[in-house]
This record gives C-alpha cells, sequence and structure tokens, in this order.
C-alpha cells in the first residue's frame, strides 16, 4: 500500500517536472520587476553567519538606508560560515524575487554559479566587506572597508609605532585561505620594505582558523617559542579577541606583571564593542578599524540605484551616495567606504557597535 | 588485569611528550606546559561528564552545543547583573546544562529514541536554541568579569608552571568523579547496566534512572564547561562556542580506553585520553606544523592512537 | 503500523500542502525541482549510510571523503587529465576512501564510530594538505550539470532517483542486502551461517564511497570550484535523513524507500523555511526536533506492531 | 523418599510463603496464564513443569516481579502484596535463578553479587567488605571462585554458581529456579541440587520450574503442572509415576521408543578426523560415516562444542588432519565448511543462530541465498516455497514467513535453525544441544527429523548434555573429557551410568 503511494507520490513529482519543463521560458520572462509597478524594492542582506558581531551595524547600515530611501529590508544569514552555507540562502532569494542582494561572501568563488543566476534574472548583486576575489565579474559592484592597499600599512604603522620601529613581531590571522586576510598579509610584506620598518621583523604567521580555542593556543604557542616576541597582529576579530584574553591571562602586555622588556604590543582589527575592556584595562592601545555601518548604507545606496535607476555598474561610474556624496568606481568595480578608524582610550567610548 | 590499559596510555602519553621535546625542546618550556594544561580543563571536565554515558552504552553527541547554550547564558546572566559571585556562575552553567541534559535523558529513557540520534537532534537543536537565546549577539568580553577570567591565569604556582583554577576545578571534578564512580552505589549501578542491562534490570537497576541520570550528569558537566568557556576566552559566540566540541570529547573517552559498547572503562583513563589529546593539540602548535597539514596530521595521530590500543587490547586477550 | 516509512510520507505530503498554502515562492514546481540539485548530493550520501548504517556500522566521514574526492578530481582535470579519466577517477577515488574505511573497521576490528570519527579528519585533512588555500577551478566540460535537465527534471535530481532504485535493489533483491541485512541484526550469528561478513561490510563502504564518487562530481559540476572546506557538516544531514527515514541506528532494519521519502520530506521543509526568510536558528531548532520526533514516532508505531505480531503467532499457534 | 512423612507434616502445619490466588497474566494481547492458585511453602521444594509455553516461567517471573498480573491477587505471609519490578522482589525476599545465569561479565564476583546493594561504609561503597562477605558465601556454596576474578572469564556453570550466591547474599526466603539445570552438567546438577536441598532444610521455599521430569522425581516434594496457561494438576510426587506426569504435560501418550538406525551395522565412511589439536582440545581423533548419527558426551568445558567449532572453521587447529570423503580439508571460515558440505547448528541460539528481529523467511533461508539466486539476484519466490516447504515438514508453528523470528517459541526457533542447515543439503551436520529448552513434543519431532536426514544418507554428529537425548537418538557415542577424547561406545550398548562414569574418570588423565 505505502509502496504505492510513495512510487505514486514520487512519480507525481516526476510528471509534474516533465509538464512544467515546457513552461520554462515563460516563467522566466515574467519575473515581476518591481520598478515597474512601483513597489517597493526588496533588500537583502546576506551575512557570513549569524551572530557574528562584525556585521550587526553593517546590517543597521542598510536598515538606515532603507528609512531614506523606502525600501523593504531583510537579514537571513546561515547559521555557519562555511564556504557554501549561503547558496542555498540566494537560491531562495531568487526565488522569493528580490530586487538587490548584498553579500558578504564566504567563499571568493564557490558561489559564482548561483550569483549567476541571480544577475541572469535581474537581481543586483552587490558584495560588501569581503569580494569575489578574482571572480569579480559574478557581481555588479563591490563595497569594500578600505582601501586593501591602505590597510596592510596603516596596521604594521600602528604596531610600528607601539613597539617603537623594533623587534620580533608575529601575525594571527583567520584562515589561510581567508582572501581578505592574505591580500592585507601581503601589503604588510610590501610595507615592511620600507627602510623605516627594517627594524621589524615578522618572525612568524600563524592561523587560529577564527575559533577562539585555536586562536589561543596558537597566541600562547607564539609566545613560548618567541621569548623576544615584541608584537603581534592580529586583523581578525576572533583571533584578536582570544590574543587579547591570552595576553591579559600571561600579563606579558606592556605595563602588565609579567611584561619583559617593554611587554607585547597587540594590535590588529575588530570591532570597538568586543575590546573595549582590553582597551580599558591597558592590554591593547589601540586598534582600528573602518566604518561598517557606512559600507552598509553605501551598499545600499549603490544597489538600489542600479536597480531603480538602471544604472550600469562598472569602472568609473559614478553614483550617488549617502548623505550627498558622490562615489565612483574603480578598476575592479569596488567602492571604499570610507578610512580606517584608530579606536584608543580617548575615543572608543564614542562608538557602539 | 584492570589498570593495565591505563599504563599502556602513559607510556604513549610519555612516549609522545619524549618525542615532541627532542624534536622541539621548547615543548617542555612551562610557557608550553601552561599553555597544554590550558587546553585541558574544559576537555576535562567534559569528558568526565560523557564518561558515565558512554559506560551505560549511551553517546552524548550534543555536548558541543550544550557548551554553547551554557555559555551565552551564563554570559547573559553575567551581563545583567555583573556582581553575582563566580561560583554562582558555575552553578548557572550547571544547571543550564542539567536542564538541556535532562532533555536527553528523557527523550533517550522514556521516549525509547536511541541516544545517537536523540542527541544529534538536540545538537543542532539546542545551537539553534543558543542563537534565539542570545538574540544572534555575542557576548563581548566587556561582559565578563575579572574575577571569572582570572581563573584561567590564576592558580597553584610550581615554579613558573600554574595550574590553574580552571585546572583546579578541572582536577576536582575528576577526582569526585574516580571516587564516584567507584564508591557510590548508583555509579557502579551504571556500570552493571552498562555490563548488562536486562540483568541489571532483573537486579531491580531501573534503566530509566540510570539512563536519564547519566544524561544530566553529562549535561550538567558541560553546562559547568560552558561556564569555563566563558572564563578561558573571556567571550562566548553563539555560533562558535563549543562547536565541534563534542567529537574531541568523545575522541578523548575512546583514546581514554573506555569500551564505546559500554561497561567498561575508567576516570583515570579518561584523564589520560584528555592529557594525550590537549598534547596533541598544543604540538601541533608548538612543532610549527604547516597549518594546512594540521588536520591530516591530528587525524592521522587518533587513528594510529586507537590502531595501537586496539592491537595492544588484543595481544592481551590471546596471551 | 507495518510500514515505518509511512511517517515521512504523511508527514511529507502535510509539510508541501502547508507551505502550498502560505508561500507563494513555494507554489513553483520548477522551483522546486530546480532546488533539487543541492540536495541531491547529501542524498547520494545518504543512499549509501543506509546499506552502512543497516549493517550497524555508522560512516562519519562521509563529507570528508566527498571533498577529498572532489578537489582531487577537480585538481587533475585542471591539469589537464581528460573529463572521462577524471569521471573514472572520481568514482574509483570515492570507492578506494569508503574501502579504507571498510577495511579498518573488519580487518583492524575497529568500532566504525571511531575509525570514521579519525578518518573524517583524515580525509578533510589530506584536502586541506593538497590545496592549501587554494581552490581548484572545474573546466567547463564538466560543469553546469545541476542546469541541464531532462523535460524538466535536473539531472542531479534523476541520479539521485536512478542511484536510490539501485541501491535499493541491492538491498531489498540481491544477496549483498540479505546478508547486511543479517549482519547488522546479529554478526555473530551472520559469521556462523557463513556470511561473508567482513567482505558485505567492505562492500557497503565501498558502495557509499562509490556514490560519494558520483555526489562529487555534482558537487564540482555545480560549484565550479573545488576547496578543502566544502560541504562541512553534511553527514549530520545524510545521517538525520536515513534515520528520520525509518533506518534503525542500531542496524538491521530500514528501506531504501524510507530513505527516499525521508530525504523527501527533509527537502521540503528545508525548502519551505528557505524560501520563507525562516531564521538559520529556528531552522536548526525544527530540524532537530523533526529528527527527534520522527523516530519516537516510529518507536511508538513499532511497540504497537510487535503487540500485533505477537497476537497473530498465538492464534495460528493453537 | 523416606522424607515423605516429614513434608507431609510440614505442609498441614505451616502457612504458604508465598501464594497467589486467580493469576491472569495478559502479554501484547494474549492470555498467558489463567486462573492459577498457586503457594509454596517453607521447607518444600516445589517443581513447576509443562511443556513450552505452557507459562512455567511467565508464573515466575511474576513472582519476580518481572511481569505484572492483569489480575489476581499474590499474598506474602498470607498479606497481600504488589510486586511491580525486580528490585520489589528481591526486597520481598524473592530470589529468581535464570534460565541464563545473569551476570555482568565487566564486573569482578564480589560487585555481581551485591549488585545494586554493595555494602557501604558511611554511605560509600565498601569494596574490600563486599569481597569478604563474597568470600564466606562462595565458600559457603562450597565453589572455588574468587571473588575478585571478572565475571565474564567464568565458566558458565560457575556463573551459575555466582548468580546463586547473589540470592543467598539477599537472604532470600523464596528461591526460584527457572530451567536452572539447562545449562550445566549432571554433576555440576548434582552439586546444584545438594545446595537446594540444603535450602530446602534450612526453611526456605523453593520452585524449580523444570520439564526434566527426572530432575521432577529426584528432587521435588510437590508438582504443579501447566499447560497452556491454565493448572492442570497440583499433586504430591509420591502420588506419581512418569508416565502419568507425561499424560499430564502434554494431555497425551509419547513414547520413548529407541530411535536407533534400521539396517545394517557397516557404515559407509565420511569424516575421519585424526590427532586434531586446537583451542581447547588436543588429539581428538574420531570418525563418522554416512546413515550415522555419532554423539559426543561430555561435560560443559570437556571440548565438546570446541571440537565443533574448529570442525567449522570458526576457530583453527594447530595441528592433526581432518579428511571428508577421503580427501584432506583445511577450514578456514564457515564459509570454507559449507563449502565442503558441513552444517553445524550451534550451541547458543540466541547468540550464534537466529536473526531476530529479521523474519522467519530470512532466518530459514540465510543458508541458500547464493545457490537460490541468479547473477546475486535473489528469487524470493523460490526461497519463501523452499522455506514454507522444509518448515512445515518439520510441523513448525509460524503464523507466516513475514512474521519476526523472535516472536516463535524457543522449538519453533530451533526447527527453523536446523530448517536453514538442513536446507543447504549438507552432507555432514554438526549438531550442538540440538534440543535445549525444547519441549518434549518438538524434541520429538526433532529426533525424528534428524533419523531421516540419516536415513537419507547424511552424516551427522550431536553433541548433548542430555544423556537420554544421545542414548536415544545417536548410534555411536565418543565421550570426552579434559579436552580429549576418553571412550567410544556403541549406544545400544550403553547405559546412562557407563557414559558418565567416563566423563567424570576415575583417575587423571
Amino acid at each position: 500500500m505505502i509502496r504505492i503511494s510513495s512510487i505514486l507520490a514520487l512519480g507525481a513529482l516526476l510528471l509534474v517536472g516533465c509538464n512544467s519543463g515546457a513552461s520554462n521560458e515563460t516563467s522566466t520572462s515574467t519575473t515581476p520587476s518591481s520598478t515597474e509597478s512601483g513597489a517597493k524594492l526588496k533588500v537583502v542582506f546576506i551575512p557570513k553567519n549569524t551572530g557574528n558581531p562584525y556585521f550587526k551595524p553593517l546590517g543597521a547600515g542598510i536598515e538606515e538606508a532603507s528609512k531614506e530611501l523606502g525600501f523593504d529590508y531583510q537579514e537571513q544569514g546561515p547559521a555557519t560560515g562555511d564556504a557554501t552555507s549561503q547558496l542555498p540562502i540566494i537560491k531562495d532569494q531568487i526565488q522569493r524575487k528580490v530586487d538587490v542582494i548584498i553579500l558578504a561572501a564566504n567563499s571568493p568563488d564557490a558561489l559564482n554559479e548561483v550569483l549567476d543566476d541571480a544577475k541572469a534574472k535581474g537581481i543586483v548583486v552587490v558584495t560588501v566587506d569581503s569580494d569575489l576575489e578574482k571572480n569579480e565579474s559574478h557581481r555588479d559592484v563591490g563595497v569594500m572597508a578600505t582601501d586593501t592597499s591602505k590597510i596592510g600599512p596603516a596596521q604594521i604603522e600602528l604596531l610600528g609605532r607601539e613597539m617603537n620601529y623594533e623587534g620580533e613581531f608575529a601575525i594571527l590571522s583567520a584562515t589561510t585561505d581567508s582572501p581578505n586576510q592574505n591580500a592585507w598579509i601581503a601589503h604588510m610584506m610590501t610595507t615592511l620594505k620600507d627602510p623605516k620598518y627594517s627594524k621589524m621583523k615578522l618572525v612568524e604567521t600563524v592561523y587560529g582558523n577564527d575559533e577562539p580555542q585555536k586562536s589561543s593556543t596558537e597566541m600562547e604557542a607564539l609566545m613560548t617559542k618567541h621569548p623576544n616576541l615584541k608584537g603581534v597582529l592580529s586583523p581578525t576579530s576572533v583571533g584578536l579577541a582570544a590574543a587579547a584574553q591570552v595576553l591579559e591571562n600571561s600579563g606579558m602586555y606592556p605595563g602588565g606583571k609579567k611584561a619583559a622588556n617593554g611587554g607585547i604590543h597587540l594590535t590588529g582589527l575588530s570591532t570597538p564593542n568586543q575590546l573595549k575592556k582590553f582597551v580599558a584595562n591597558g592590554v591593547i592601545t589601540a586598534f582600528q578599524l573602518w566604518s561598517p555601518k557606512d559600507m552598509g548604507s553605501l551598499a545600499a545606496y549603490l544597489g538600489t540605484a542600479a536597480k531603480s535607476k538602471k544604472i550600469e555598474l562598472k569602472s568609473g561610474t559614478e553614483v550617488d551616495g549617502p548623505k550627498g556624496t558622490k562615489v565612483k568606481l574603480n578598476d575592479k568595480g569596488v567602492v571604499f567606504a570610507g578610512d580606517l578608524v584608530t579606536f584608543d582610550k580617548a575615543n572608543i567610548d564614542k562608538f557602539d557597535f | 588485569m584492570k589498570g593495565k590499559r591505563e599504563i599502556g596510555l602513559l607510556v604513549v602519553l610519555v612516549v609522545l611528550i619524549a618525542a615532541c621535546s627532542f624534536a622541539k625542546p621548547i615543548f617542555l618550556d612551562p610557557r608550553n606546559i601552561n599553555s597544554i594544561l590550558l587546553w585541558m580543563p574544559l576537555l576535562l571536565v567534559a569528558a568526565v561528564g560523557q564518561f558515565p554515558v558512554i559506560v551505560a552504552r549511551g553517546i552524548d553527541i550534543s555536548t558541543g552545543s550544550i557548551v554553547g547554550l551554557s555559555a551565552i547564558s551564563v554570559g547573559l546572566l553575567v551581563k545583567a547583573s555583573p556582581t553575582i559571585p563566580v561560583p554562582m556562575l558555575f552553578i548557572a552553567g550547571g544547571m543550564v546544562g542539567l536542564i538541556l541534559g535532562c532533555l536527553n535523558g528523557l527523550i533517550i529513557a522514556f521516549g525509547k529514541v536511541p541516544a545517537v540520534v536523540a542527541t544529534i537532534g538536540t545538537l543542532t537543536a539546542f545551537r539553534g536554541l543558543t542563537f534565539v537565546v542570545s538574540k544572534g549577539d555575542q557576548i563581548d568580553s566587556t561582559a565578563i568579569p575579572q574575577s571569572l577570567t582570572s581563573l584561567a591565569n590564576q592558580g597553584i604556582n610550581i615554579g613558573n608552571v600554574t595550574i590553574s583554577w580552571l585546572l583546579f576545578i578541572g582536577f576536582v571534578l575528576a577526582i569526585l568523579a574516580f571516587f564516584a564512580s567507584n564508591r557510590l552505589q548508583f555509579y557502579r549501578n551504571i556500570f552493571a547496566f552498562g555490563s548488562n542491562p536486562d540483568a541489571a534490570f532483573l537486579r531491580g537497576i531501573s534503566p530509566k534512572t540510570v539512563e536519564l541520570i547519566c544524561y544530566c550528569a553529562s549535561g550538567s558537566l558541560a553546562g559547568v564547561a560552558g561556564t569555563m568557556y566563558l572564563a578561558r576566552f573571556g567571550f562566548a559566540n553563539p555560533g562558535s562556542a563549543g562547536q565541534g566540541f563534542e567529537l574531541i570529547v568523545i575522541a578523548a573517552v575512546a583514546i581514554g580506553g573506555v569500551k564505546i559498547t559500554g561497561g567498561s572503562g575508567s576516570i583515570v583513563g579518561v584523564f589520560l585520553g584528555c592529557a594525550l589529546l590537549s598534547c596533541i593539540n598544543v604540538a601541533l602548535t608548538v612543532l610549527g606544523i604547516d597549518a594546512d597539514w594540521q588536520l591530516l596530521v591530528y587525524g592521522a595521530t587518533i587513528l594510529i592512537a586507537l590502531i595501537i590500543d586496539s592491537v595492544s587490547q588484543r595481544r592481551k586477550a590471546t596471551a | 503500523m507495518k510500514r515505518p516509512e509511512l511517517i515521512p510520507a504523511i508527514l511529507t505530503i502535510l509539510v508541501v500542502a502547508f507551505f502550498w498554502k502560505i508561500s507563494p515562492d513555494f507554489r513553483d514546481v520548477n522551483y522546486l525541482l530546480a532546488n533539487t540539485t543541492i540536495f541531491a548530493e547529501t542524498g547520494l550520501l545518504a543512499i549509501g549510510l543506509t546499506l552502512i548504517i543497516i549493517s550497524g556500522n555508522i560512516d562519519l566521514s562521509v563529507g570528508s571523503s566527498l571533498v577529498l574526492t572532489s578537489c582531487l578530481v577537480a585538481k587533475f582535470t585542471n591539469d589537464g587529465t581528460p573529463i572521462f579519466v577524471s569521471v573514472l577517477m572520481a568514482l574509483i577515488i570515492g570507492t578506494l576512501l569508503g574501502t579504507i574505511n571498510g577495511l579498518l573497521i573488519t580487518v583492524g576490528k575497529l568500532p566504525s564510530f571511531l575509525v570514521t570519527l579519525a578518518t573524517m579528519a583524515l580525509y578533510r585533512g589530506a584536502a586541506q594538505a593538497m590545496m592549501g588555500p587554494a581552490s581548484a577551478k572545474v573546466p567547463q566540460p564538466l560543469k553546469g550539470i545541476d542546469r541541464s535537465d531532462f523535460h524538466g527534471l535536473p539531472y542531479p535530481f534523476i541520479i539521485f532517483v536512478i542511484c536510490a532504485l539501485i541501491v535499493g535493489l541491492i538491498l531489498h533483491r540481491m544477496i549483498l542486502g540479505r546478508w547486511l541485512f543479517g549482519i547488522g541484526t546479529n554478526k555473530e550469528a551472520a559469521h556462523y551461517t557463513g556470511f561473508p561478513v567482513n567482505r558485505a561490510t567492505i562492500s557497503a563502504f565501498a558502495i557509499t564511497g562509490f556514490l560519494i564518487g558520483i555526489s562529487a562530481l555534482l558537487m564540482d559540476s555545480r560549484l565550479g570550484v573545488a576547496r578543502h572546506d566544502l560541504a562541512k557538516g553534511i553527514e549530520l544531514d545524510a545521517i538525520t535523513i536515513v534515520v528520520a527515514g525509518g533506518t534503525a541506528i542500531a542496524g538491521g532494519k530500514g528501506t531504501m524507500i524510507g530513505t527516499v521519502l525521508s530525504w523527501l520530506l527533509i527537502y521540503f521543509v528545508k525548502t519551505g523555511m528557505g524560501v520563507n526568510n525562516l531564521k538559520a536558528e529556528y531552522q536548526l531548532t525544527i530540524i532537530g526536533i523533526i529528527l527527534v520526533l520522527s523516530v519516537f514516532s516510529q518507536q511508538i508505531a513499532d511497540r504497537f506492531s510487535t503487540n500485533r505480531q505477537r497476537k497473530t503467532t498465538k492464534i495460528e499457534a493453537r | 523418599m523416606q522424607a515423605t512423612g516429614k513434608i507431609e507434616l510440614r505442609k498441614l502445619d505451616i502457612q504458604p510463603l508465598v501464594r497467589v490466588e486467580k493469576l491472569n497474566v495478559v502479554l501484547g494481547g494474549n492470555s498467558i496464564l489463567k486462573d492459577i492458585d498457586f503457594a509454596l511453602c517453607p521447607g518444600q521444594i516445589h517443581a513447576i513443569t509443562g511443556e513450552n509455553g505452557a507459562g512455567k516461567s511467565t508464573l515466575a517471573k511474576v513472582l519476580a516481579g518481572i511481569y505484572q498480573p492483569y489480575s489476581g491477587e499474590i499474598f506474602l505471609d498470607e498479606k497481600s502484596v504488589v510486586i511491580r519490578s525486580p528490585g520489589e522482589a528481591i526486597r520481598h525476599g524473592i530470589a529468581l535463578i535464570h534460565q541464563e545465569p545473569l551476570i555482568f561479565p565487566d564486573l569482578n564476583v564480589a560487585e555481581n553479587v551485591f549488585v545494586g546493594r554493595m555494602p557501604k561504609k558511611a554511605n560509600m561503597v565498601d569494596h574490600r567488605e563486599a569481597i569478604r562477605r563474597t568470600t564466606e558465601i562462595l565458600q559457603r556454596l562450597g565453589v572455588g571462585i574468587e571473588a575478585e576474578s571478572e565475571v565474564g572469564n567464568l565458566s558458565i556453570a560457575q556463573q551459575q554458581m555466582v548468580e546463586l550466591a547473589t540470592a543467598m547474599s539477599e537472604d532470600a526466603k523464596v528461591w526460584i529456579f527457572d530451567e536452572t539445570t539447562a545449562s550445566l552438567t549432571s554433576k555440576e546438577v548434582g552439586e546444584l541440587f545438594t545446595i537446594i536441598r540444603a535450602l530446602r532444610d534450612q526453611g526456605c521455599a523453593v520452585a524449580m520450574v523444570t520439564h526434566h521430569l527426572n530432575e521432577v522425581f529426584e528432587i521435588a516434594d510437590t508438582v504443579t503442572v501447566l499447560r497452556d496457561g491454565t493448572k492442570v494438576a497440583e499433586r504430591k510426587i509420591v502420588d506419581l509415576d512418569h508416565d502419568q506426569l507425561v499424560n499430564l504435560m502434554v494431555g497425551r501418550d509419547i513414547s520413548q521408543d529407541h530411535l536407533s538406525r534400521s539396517g545394517l551395522d557397516k557404515v559407509e565412511g565420511f569424516l575421519e578426523v585424526k590427532n586434531l589439536t586446537g583451542p581447547g582440545f588436543h588429539n581428538v581423533s574420531f570418525s563418522v560415516g554416512k546413515t550415522e548419527i555419532v554423539g559426543i558426551a561430555g561435560l560443559v568445558g570437556a571440548g565438546r562444542t570446541e571440537v565443533a567449532r574448529a570442525l567449522f572453521g570458526i576457530t583453527q587447529p594447530t595441528s592433526g588432519s581432518i579428511k571428508a570423503r577421503g580427501e584432506p580439508l583445511q577450514i578456514r571460515s564457515p564459509k570454507q565448511a559449507q563449502r565442503a558440505g558441513f552444517a553445524l547448528v550451534p550451541e547458543d541460539r540466541q547468540k550464534h543462530g537466529l536473526f531476530p528481529s529479521l523474519n522467519i523467511g530470512f532466518n530459514t533461508s540465510a543458508n541458500i541465498l547464493e545457490e537460490s539466486s541468479k547473477a546475486s539476484w535473489i528469487s524470493e519466490r523460490r526461497l519463501d516455497s523452499r522455506s514454507t516447504e522444509i518448515l512445515d515438514s518439520f510441523k513448525t508453528v509460524f503464523s507466516g514467513l513475514k512474521q519476526q523470528v523472535r516472536y516463535l517459541s524457543g522449538g519453533n526457533q530451533q526447527k527453523t535453525i536446523i530448517a536453514r542447515w538442513l536446507l543447504g543439503n549438507p552432507d555432514f551436520l554438526i549438531l550442538d544441544e540440538p534440543t535445549r529448552g525444547v519441549d518434549v513434543g518438538a524434541r520429538r519431532e526433532v529426533h525424528q527429523a534428524l533419523r531421516a536426514q540419516a536415513e537419507a544418507g547424511k552424516a551427522l554428529m550431536v553433541i548433548s548434555s542430555d544423556l537420554s537425548e544421545l542414548l536415544t537418538l545417536t548410534d555411536r557415542i565418543y565421550v570426552m573429557k579434559g579436552g580429549t577424547i576418553v571412550g567410544e561406545m556403541k549406544s545400544k550398548d550403553a547405559t546412562e551410568e557407563s557414559v558418565m562414569a567416563l566423563a567424570f574418570g576415575g583417575g587423571s588423565e
């Protein structure tokens, strides 16, 4: 009985499939375009994963823009930051006929195919924070933090100033295959060739996989392996927070109980809320980040403009940004959201994200 | 007969440490030893909880999610009332774990759902709950009081080696579990149940009670491990806190010589299993193994440890 | 209740009816079909795991094997291996990885849970060691199988159905299937009865490996790239499908149709939740609850059928 | 026999320790026990007997709190009680000794004895005290087992003693033995009976569930006979003889004739074993001919099962030779043994024979999968028809091939397994305890089927602890002791006494 009914059910699915094959073309062309009917645009933001504090202000930026520009806004993130966890979500958004997808890509290339589908349906794809490195053609525009070529030097300069431009230091990164991290580290390497930094020696680059446990162990190992270590640079917030906790525990931060020859200076990239405690108690002197919120609203402005005004986004195009600004796409189709902000004791309490 | 397996494990541990320190003398540097000692407490506490479950022929795969949910809940609690005394935080973590473990126990003992299935189900369900409870927000370091995080850096100093209070708590719990497993009637009932469940029932041991309490114990110790997580890392993210931890815990218990089919094993073995895994994990970093090769080496080491154990067990059986 | 797979079947109908009613985006057969392409890969793993779980074993390494196979194939194809050869290679590598698991379990006499826990790290570790941070691009001729269809049916879906059919026949109509049921029910008795316990167990793992090979090709073809960090956690999805489909985790009981129906159920639930933008955390919780509830309801159904069987015997015996 | 008068007195004077009134038990919708009245008095051994499925064990299990009555009352010392769980039964002083020893293989003897109620010091388990008290009890029982040894490493008889020690430690007043002798040798049975008599003399009430009639006559004072869940009789042993008891049990006459081979004494040889040595046996030589049933007698642990396992490729002999049909054989696995035309019906049905949760068809046809399939493709119809045919020829009672085999009675399960092996049409059939736990009627049917196989030209080897089985069924008997063969005799010349004399042996080997 059940066997029969289940075979019937499967058969029905197959049958419907065969019938619908013929109507494929019509369904594509009838994809409603909200712009024509004058309805509100549908914008969806897909962060790398839910619960990631960095994407909160970014989402807030988009939400703020939604009030200014009057579009429907939703956030839908995957539970984990795996390479393909965003893929089914993008498929769902295509089916939901959204107009703009703002995506913080988990993978520079695993989403290529599905993003092409989205673009084919007339959806504007804006990447934020993490671009599709070397696969830029699969999205319309990228809104990136700050010029990658500026982040590397700025970080080195920040650490250099703290450690007096001399001594050994190490980098604690996220994963070996994170494009942003690798781009920044590459720029750091070039920066180090500047004679100004000639006395700074990068002893090792290690990877904490953005896991607290692994990052802590790597940080502890760095301190064991390099007794003369004077600085650690962690351009990822999980790594930086874990490293700060390890440093606090060890008391080897500048001014700490066990600090030898000036202690270990720690800096990197993070949202301010995650590190307020360590700035207050002196474990970290200063660290940097751009404004994710500005990035969010800029992405929203670009995406909606491209959709409603039918602007073709290509290098050199000028678009209206938030608050009457004008931004111009560079040769990779990327817009930078703004400069790095350096957070320290003096200003950190003014920020809340 | 008893204890031989533990001695074998101890030998493996010593050989591993010797090999590592031969390859990299700093492996024996006090700082590195501290790093290993900091790896242990969470693992040890969760493994001591997993132990009775496996002895009773079950398995608790939801451990990682319980650690996460407990860490987040305790974080929310301490955020709401920062003056709460530290022991209360451990009790709170234990309570959260107890409730979750109890739920597992009810599903398994009364719902008759196989343990693997039930806890795979709650692994995802509890992780989902963690997001719901935290509204997706991370517990930032600012919220965690110094009095809690200092448990990871202060403790009993022996030269430059520090037995952190966290590890101390872990030791105390393990020693309590050691005595309980030998001297408590109820704990002996767990062994009897694991050795022969039908016979245990006929001897008046209630299988439902045994299973329920095993999962409650596993849950509450995972909950305590959740508070330890906060103390050790100073923050907790609903997505990453405890993620994948269950497999490390189960591996530690299995390497510790606890029969995966139930009925036999010892807390001493579990302790050595935890020590071995902690050493391996720290060794991967300190020996400077290329980041891309670490997972491979880790997998190979576990496999080799299992094979060595199985071969030595068979030798003993034929001898 | 005689057939436990009735439960996923009924649930599937309810779920489809529910989403069909509340969600206009779900009410689109083309979409429902096209979306199976992602899920077909998980389904293939579930088909293999059905054999393994029926034989009283478990394989936690399926996701890692999948990744290792897909990386190897993509890399070699990229280096100029002809497509035909790389397809063959995927199947061989997958089968080989499964066979290694099987050998460790049978010849090494180790519990499958522990062996595959270790190879889960080992296989993914091997993929990472080989690939490093890079990803391998899949060349054009191998790409895009998920967007080609046969009268509206996407090929991955067809492949899944065909594989389920073939493996289902192996399980329910061929000797190997009987061996696996016997081994899963009582390994000792199977040995005494002259069942080739080791060979059959290895075969179950090898077949799963073969299916993993197919799955790896589908994944390569769909994504166009292969990386070491893909398909994380897919093993739990696959096990969830198998177990919710009425296969007993302790072995000796289960059907292929149950796995297929459960695959449909979880597919529709996930698609329905996704297209309605249900938050990821609620999705997780719901899937967990579905797993526990479906197994729980099967237990209850089982108890009823047990009573009935006892009764029949007694009556006939008089 | 001279004790009869005393018993009579006791029965008059003393009120029962346990009594059940109008007991009804329903399991899975079936009425298993109907309106049973039953009492156990102190200082009395009360046998409960009946065919398999008559409800003997169920009655025992109700008293032990394993099953709950549907209706009826249980009185302890004439006070009405409800026994909700095995634990409560233990607390009431009721001990049930099971057919299969109920042990915890991973725990030591002392922990087995005191499981769930270890002696305590300040609420903590006191292992030393447990070991001391266990040693004491073991000494009282007169068995030489170390209290600290792991029970998984003990023999079945020793494990049985551990179970007795457990009940002893519970200070049980009511002792119920459920087919306890099934896995014991006669010597061990003798020792057990000594203990049981001692218990009776201390004023305990003893119930013996058994279908061995000679045991009933040997030890019991009173017997209750059950048939199909109802009590058909309660008699004093002195008022009964063997045939009357059998009639009460089965409700029909069963003849006891010898089943030995008709025809010539000379047989064509089939199997020739020379100086075989392996795990658990050494220098074993014997032969089995076509049309012949050869019995292997001996105590449990004498190496009988071990020889069978080696012949079937489950263990490997270290030296010696096996020849079948005149050709030397190397057997490394059951598969190879099967190819050589061997078959083994194993001793432990549950562990090595049955696929309990699979259906009867699967269980019956498990051996002919390959020959009944084309290119690995199973012809279910062919398997089913052959299974039905052979099961019917054994008068197996079942509701359909799709029924799970675990719901069959022990006798029908055993028939299923014998059927499985006969379907494979072996030339040489080894049966290890073929009728253990099988009731009188079914046993007869099994014996007839085996004899028919021999008549059809097969060679059979039967290992049994039941001497009457060996004497009635076989043509020749080898006796094993201490891992080797100590004697051989023709069945028609043998008596139980002569076989036992060899099995126990006088002097050293």
